[in-house]
């Protein structure tokens, strides 16, 4: 791989640089920006590693879905998300925490990774194989944890509404979400979050 | 049929539960009026679930019947959960069976990656669970608890990453199969799996999401919570100890004893029931740590701990649920009118997490300090000591009032759950060897 | 038959705790049942064929190196249960007139709780290993902390039960090390001393410490004194029962037990004499200095398990055994007619709102005065008797040269004092009040009559025919005799007769001001503070802010890779070298 | 240093920036975001050690993590949002009521 050390040492930099900037944003639009930037570079390292599928699947899932998940929800925050300018001492505390991870991860990979091979394995067929051989149990479980997921999401949102009874309305009024209480069967977490959430705002 | 039959038994139970939790799901307009209902089939699909798992090996019925125990008590305990939305009855039936999957899956998996899939599926499923108790406690509580979840998740991912790296296979760790050179990457791997691992047990540096968890949640359902994640913690860790020795078993011991003078102090603090359970776990995950480095003796003693542990736990979270999500101080458990079965659960359940003999509790303690004494020598065997018989000092608090119980309160008693759950209990207590023999056969040897 | 009943005991009091928790007749007569049975098996036995049974179930315990239940009833236990089983009935009747004003259902609990007790108690003086001793003594210890904080309204009485929470969890801590660091097969209360079971790394000193710190923790002995006189904040019966007669001397019976231990760690048989005659005059001290009646006999039960401990250090187990029953007898009676006076003043404990109830309570009268001269150790009465029987096994066996012994000869003074000072300032001068007294009932009074006369008449057990150390035959290494009458016991006699007389002389002046329900003064207040403050600094931390707990997971995960990194680099092993890449 | 290195090294800084970043911020989205930062890390790795091994089980685990990260993200945005609808406040710590 070294003969795309430039690419890779290019990637590698404007990642890091843009995974700062998600963590130095006041804003909230910013550091998605910024994560987006991030995952972009992330794809890129992961093509010049020979894994097209894993870069396709994080400019799609990651930032096709996550991260414009993330950007509506930063858009139904109250005044943008916006934080208060952060105390010192947590800054210091995780400047802390922050060179203590990485002294100590350093301490174990200092050895350094070894060089690639020439010929990459890959291709989706050979992903396919591995999927649906070795890896078919871990494989198959996504789809519970797909399920927890999509549950999940639901109930945490349903958790609002308030209940049908005689208290509906004024509960509805002072948590600021809308009176209606028809679960629409089979909708997405995501759905009933923008139903909800938008014109509450 | 043939498919069927040659499902390993892990996964029939797991696809059993998913069945089940589609079956409720489709339901859901249905059952959400109708709890007992909603319970039965929750019930009869954990009960399916432990079937298939009785055809496999020591390891995987015990850890099967433990999250099973777990999950019936919480199913059980479904009818009277404080929701902030009492509609909701189905899903938190569907989180408990996807939670339960998700604990089986990290207790039996083949590799890694599985194990990972499976604590993640508990995780979240955890935290919702957590979040939809009633009032604006268990919200907060179950957003901490995410995040510290998914920050030790995202270190287990990243060993993963290494021991990728260093081995070239998910496979649990062996000893004698690294190469010399990746030696410390494989250390790195196997330390940072073995905490993501650990958060789930609740000990020191990564305790906080579970405490608040198990302080703020519904106590039913924090009960499964705590109960589900434990068993399948301990149980993942046995085998990781197990094959990676020399980074893990002083790191669990160390651990282990700072979580016991840990736990046990921050419990002494504390005048309040939910919070004094929720810390006390904490020196019991630091016994568990401790027994989990000490060898095979030491991690069969750990096994026979979180058996007993859980069932007592889940008694003690069963006789609190139905009486709201917010703390319970010790002088009012009498004012809240526990009934009488509950009072008696309750007692039972300190009791013996007290560790008084006869109850299993005091068994299961036993058995670990024995294993401690004989890997660990004199000094942290006493600090064991020191920490497990400081129990009765904060266990055994609330008993002078709780047993001055006088007047029966009428509630939606969750009778059944503490009936299930007081049966193991005194069941354990009464034939000790039996429980243990089975935890030494699940270790091998 | 009456051999194979008696190991069973501990199971004795059962029924009557079923019948009493199902609410069957009279609340707690039915738990009459279970003291009563117990006192019938164990006297049958003795004057019966007095066959020694041993009951073994091996494997009870598989993880443990000694892990078979064992029980074994031979002629102590049999003499122990004896004791317990008649003070507990006297108790058990006692109390059914004491605690008639309380609540049917509260009632019914006492009486359980007092069940449990009996029971507890008997598995402890049943055991044959120490896994089997461990339930009995957590057991005691749980029933004492219930009945210690049994009006749970009170103030204070918590408090005073997480006291004795506290001590028991000291010697319970001591025990369970013995029980997991004595190799394999070894756990047998007889055969400790063997040298296959002292072949761990301390040997017999540590075992014998162990040993020693159980029991100083049960009988309140030296620093661990402290939560014997909150534990008067219990109804007076309980403690009378447990607090005095029976469980406190749990602690001499378990070194009695295992004597043989404490013969092969002549340094630990050392301290256990120092340990018991500074308990013994110390506890006398304090005694003097009360101004509550419960808290001035509860310094004096202290200072009494001090005479048996240091007769138990002095290599003189019988003596110790023989003062432990005289003591049971004369010390119930003494809480006994205590309770009798409080219960008629209405709950006054204070001596200074005590007084003058010589004319009106003439039975309690009675009964504290023998049971004042019995513990003073008047010859011919049954404290004197078991009294000399120490003082004499000081005298030839003395650690320190004589000093041990004129400690504990000087403690015969003290205690005539204390006792006369309480007795005194009760029956005796003006009265404080003109409040009319609470006329005690005939069953209480009754209940009195067995045990005056086993405070007058139990030294006769051993002198002249010596029934009782033939009894007991080798089950106490060797009995002592008793020299009656001795030169040695009419000096004693005399000495805490005179201090009986001082203190008539100056009963009233000296009543202290009256002291808080508990105290936490000395080395175990410094402790709870300081656990407090720790308890305090550590659960700051759970301050409730994401960002404080997301520090401490990341620095822990950090340095928890770092040390694991250290310990394989400098490890037992590292990892085998294996061909790379394989799928295993 | 080779690239493989190099990959390496930015991964643990990912790790490290990551978790500075959800101690540093107090707005619960932005915490996420870094969690999102630990989990690339961690793909990273696993891409990385399947190009090095020559084995493609790397990428496979790589794209079930990023399943993985989108399920966490919207447990955790499902439960951010509904505590700023319950506190009203992008704080997350402030008035804590779950503590000591």
């Amino acid at each position: 791989m070294n003969n795309a050390f430039l690419p890779i040492a290019l990637a590698c930099a404007v990642a890091l640089v843009s995974a700062v900037g998600v963590i130095l944003a006041r804003r909230p639009v910013h550091a998605v920006v910024a994560l987006l930037a991030h995952s972009l570079c992330v794809a890129a390292l992961f093509l010049i590693m020979a894994a097209d599928l894993v870069a396709l699947g994080q400019v799609l899932i990651y930032s096709g879905a996550i991260v414009v998940l993330f950007l509506f929800v930063v858009a139904l925050l109250p005044h943008g998300g916006i934080e208060s300018v952060v105390p010192t001492g947590r800054v210091v505390s995780a400047v802390v925490a922050g060179a203590a991870l990485l002294a100590a991860l350093a301490a174990g990979l200092a050895v350094g990774a070894p060089t690639a091979p020439e010929n990459p394995a890959g291709g989706v067929e050979a992903i396919g194989r591995s999927l649906f051989g070795p890896l078919i149990v871990p494989f198959e479980l996504t789809a519970a944890l797909l399920l927890v997921a999509i549950i999940g999401a639901v109930a945490i949102w349903r958790r609002q509404e308030p209940e049908p009874g005689a208290k509906a309305s004024s509960r509805a009024a002072s948590e600021g979400s809308l009176a209606h209480t028809a679960d629409a069967p089979g909708a997405t977490g995501r759905q009933r979050l923008l139903d909800e959430g938008g014109p509450a705002r | 049929m043939n498919v069927l039959a040659s499902i390993p038994p892990p996964l029939g139970s797991v696809l059993i539960l998913v069945l089940g939790t589609l079956v409720i799901l489709l339901l859901t307009g249905r059952l959400s009026n109708s709890p007992t209902i909603l319970a039965t089939i929750g019930v009869l699909s954990l009960l399916g679930a432990a079937l298939p798992a009785m055809g496999g090996d020591a390891l995987t019925r015990v850890s099967v019947l433990g999250v099973v125990a777990a999950g019936l008590v919480g199913m059980l305990l479904v009818p009277s959960a404080e929701l902030h939305n009492s509609t909701q009855r189905p899903e938190v039936a569907a989180l408990i069976l996807l939670g339960s999957t998700g604990a089986i899956v990290l207790a039996t998996a083949g590799e890694l990656l599985s194990a990972a899939l499976g604590l993640e599926t508990l995780s979240l499923s955890a935290a919702v669970l957590v979040a939809l108790g009633r009032g604006a406690r268990p919200l907060e509580a179950a957003f901490r608890y995410f995040v510290l979840a998914a920050i030790s998740f995202a270190a287990l991912v990243y060993g993963l990453g290494l021991l990728l790296l260093a081995t070239g296979s998910f496979a649990w760790p062996r000893p004698g199969v690294v190469d010399p050179t990746y030696s410390y990457i494989w250390t790195i791997g196997v330390l940072l799996i073995g905490l993501g691992f650990a958060y789930k047990l609740a000990v020191f540096p990564l305790l906080w999401g579970p405490l608040d968890a198990y302080t703020a949640g519904a106590p039913g359902l924090a009960g499964f919570v705590m109960a589900a994640s434990k068993i399948a913690a301990v149980v993942a860790l046995a085998r990781l100890a197990a094959g990676a020795a020399v980074p893990m078993a002083p790191i669990l011991i160390g651990i282990g004893l700072v979580s016991i003078i840990w736990g046990t102090f921050g419990a002494l603090a504390q005048r309040e029931v939910r919070r004094m359970l929720a810390y006390s776990t904490v020196a019991n995950a630091g016994l568990m740590a401790l027994a989990l480095g000490c060898g095979p003796e030491g991690r069969a003693a750990a096994i026979f701990f979180v058996v007993i542990y859980v069932l007592t736990i889940l008694l003690a979270f069963a006789a609190m649920a139905g009486r709201g999500t917010g703390p319970l101080p010790f002088g009012e458990v009498r004012g809240e009118g526990l009934s009488a079965t509950r009072a008696l659960g309750l007692t039972l359940a300190l009791l013996s997490l007290a560790g008084i003999p006869p109850t299993p509790g005091f068994w299961a303690k036993l058995a670990i300090l024995d294993a401690s004494w004989s890997a660990l020598g004199f000094w942290p065997t006493l600090v064991a000591v020191i920490g497990g018989v400081a129990g009765v000092l904060y266990y055994l608090r609330p008993l002078p009032d709780l047993l001055a119980l006088t007047r029966a309160h009428v509630s939606s008693a969750p009778a059944p759950a503490v009936w299930f759950a007081g049966a193991a209990v005194v069941v354990l207590g009464l034939a000790p060897g039996f429980a243990y023999a089975v935890a030494r056969l699940a270790i091998g040897g | 038959m009456v051999s194979a009943l008696l190991s069973w005991a501990w199971l004795f009091t059962l029924p009557g705790l079923l019948l009493t928790g199902l609410g069957v007749g009279r609340p707690g007569a039915a738990s009459l049942i279970g003291p009563v049975m117990i006192a019938v098996v164990a006297v049958a036995w003795l004057v019966g064929p007095r066959a020694p049974v041993e009951v073994v179930r091996a494997g009870w315990l598989p993880f443990l190196p000694d892990g078979s239940f064992h029980l074994r009833a031979d002629a102590l236990a049999a003499v122990m249960l004896a004791v317990v089983g008649i003070v507990s009935t006297c108790i058990y009747v006692y109390s059914l007139a004491y605690m008639a004003e309380e609540t049917p259902a509260s009632r019914r609990r006492y009486f359980m709780f007092l069940d449990v007790f009996v029971g507890s108690m008997a598995i402890l003086v049943l055991a044959g290993n120490l896994a089997v001793l461990l339930v009995g003594w957590s057991g005691v210890g749980l029933a004492s902390f219930l009945l210690i904080s049994f009006w749970h309204d009170r103030p204070g009485t918590l408090a005073a039960g997480v006291q004795a929470l506290a001590a028991n969890a000291v010697g319970d801590a001591a025990l369970l090390l013995a029980l997991v660091l004595v190799p394999a097969n070894c756990g047998d209360l007889l055969t400790l001393q063997t040298p296959g079971c002292l072949a761990l790394p301390g040997g017999a000193t540590l075992l014998a410490s162990l040993l020693l710190i159980g029991a100083m923790a049960k009988s309140a002995q030296g620093p661990l004194y402290f939560w014997i006189p909150s534990a008067m904040a219990g109804p007076t019966p309980v403690s009378a029962l447990i607090h005095a007669a029976t469980m406190v001397a749990a602690g001499v019976y378990l070194l009695v037990r295992t004597n043989a231990v404490m013969a092969t760690a002549p340094r630990v048989a050392a301290a256990t004499a120092i340990i018991g005659v500074l308990t013994a005059v110390g506890g006398g001290l304090a005694s003097t200095r009360q101004a509550n009646l419960k808290r001035g006999l509860a310094y004096s039960t202290v200072s009494q398990l001090g005479y048996m401990f240091a007769a138990v250090g002095f290599g003189a187990p019988f003596a110790a055994l023989f003062h432990l029953i005289t003591h049971a007898a004369f010390k119930a009676l003494l809480f006994l007619s205590a309770g009798v006076v409080i219960h008629a003043r209405h709950g006054r404990e204070d001596l200074a709102s005590l007084g003058g109830l010589r004319r009106v309570l003439p039975g309690a009268y009675a009964a504290f005065l023998i049971g004042a001269l019995a513990l003073i150790g008047v010859p011919g009465l049954s404290g004197g008797f078991s009294k000399d029987l120490i003082l004499e096994a000081a005298e030839e066996r003395g650690v320190f040269g004589p000093l041990a012994f004129f400690g504990l000869f000087a403690g015969v003074f003290l205690t005539g004092w204390y006792i006369g000072r309480l007795f005194f300032s009760v029956f005796h001068g003006p009265r404080p009040d003109s409040e009319p007294i609470h006329a005690p009932s005939p069953l209480m009074q009754w209940s009195l009559v067995p045990l005056a006369a086993g405070a007058l008449l139990l030294g006769y057990l051993e002198w002249p025919r010596g029934i009782l150390s033939g009894v007991l035959g080798d089950t106490v290494a060797h009995a002592e005799v008793v020299h009656f009458p001795s030169l040695l016991g009419f000096f004693a006699g005399a000495l805490g007769m005179a201090g009986f007389a001082i203190a008539f002389r100056r009963d009233r002046a000296a009543v202290a001001q009256p002291a808080a329900a508990v105290e936490e003064g000395g080395w175990v207040g410094a402790v709870a503070s300081l656990t407090t403050g720790v308890s305090a600094r550590l659960i700051s931390a759970h301050s409730g802010r994401l960002g404080r707990y997301a520090l401490v997971s990341v620095l822990g995960i950090a340095l928890i890779l770092l040390l694991g990194l250290l310990s394989s680099l400098f490890g037992i092993s590292a990892p085998l070298p294996a061909s790379p890449g394989v799928r295993s | 240093m080779n690239a493989e290195s190099l990959i390496l090294a930015t991964s643990a800084s990912l790790m490290a920036l990551g978790s500075a970043g959800v101690l540093m911020r107090r707005n619960p989205i932005s915490m996420l975001m870094s969690i999102e930062l630990m989990l690339n890390a961690g793909n990273l790795v696993l891409v990385l050690a399947a190009r090095i091994r020559g084995l493609v089980d790397g990428q496979s685990a790589a794209l079930i993590v990023l399943v993985l990260a989108a399920a966490e993200a919207v447990i955790g945005l499902g439960l951010a949002l509904a505590l700023f609808r319950d506190r009203e406040t992008v704080d997350v710590d402030a008035a804590a009521e779950v503590r000591g």
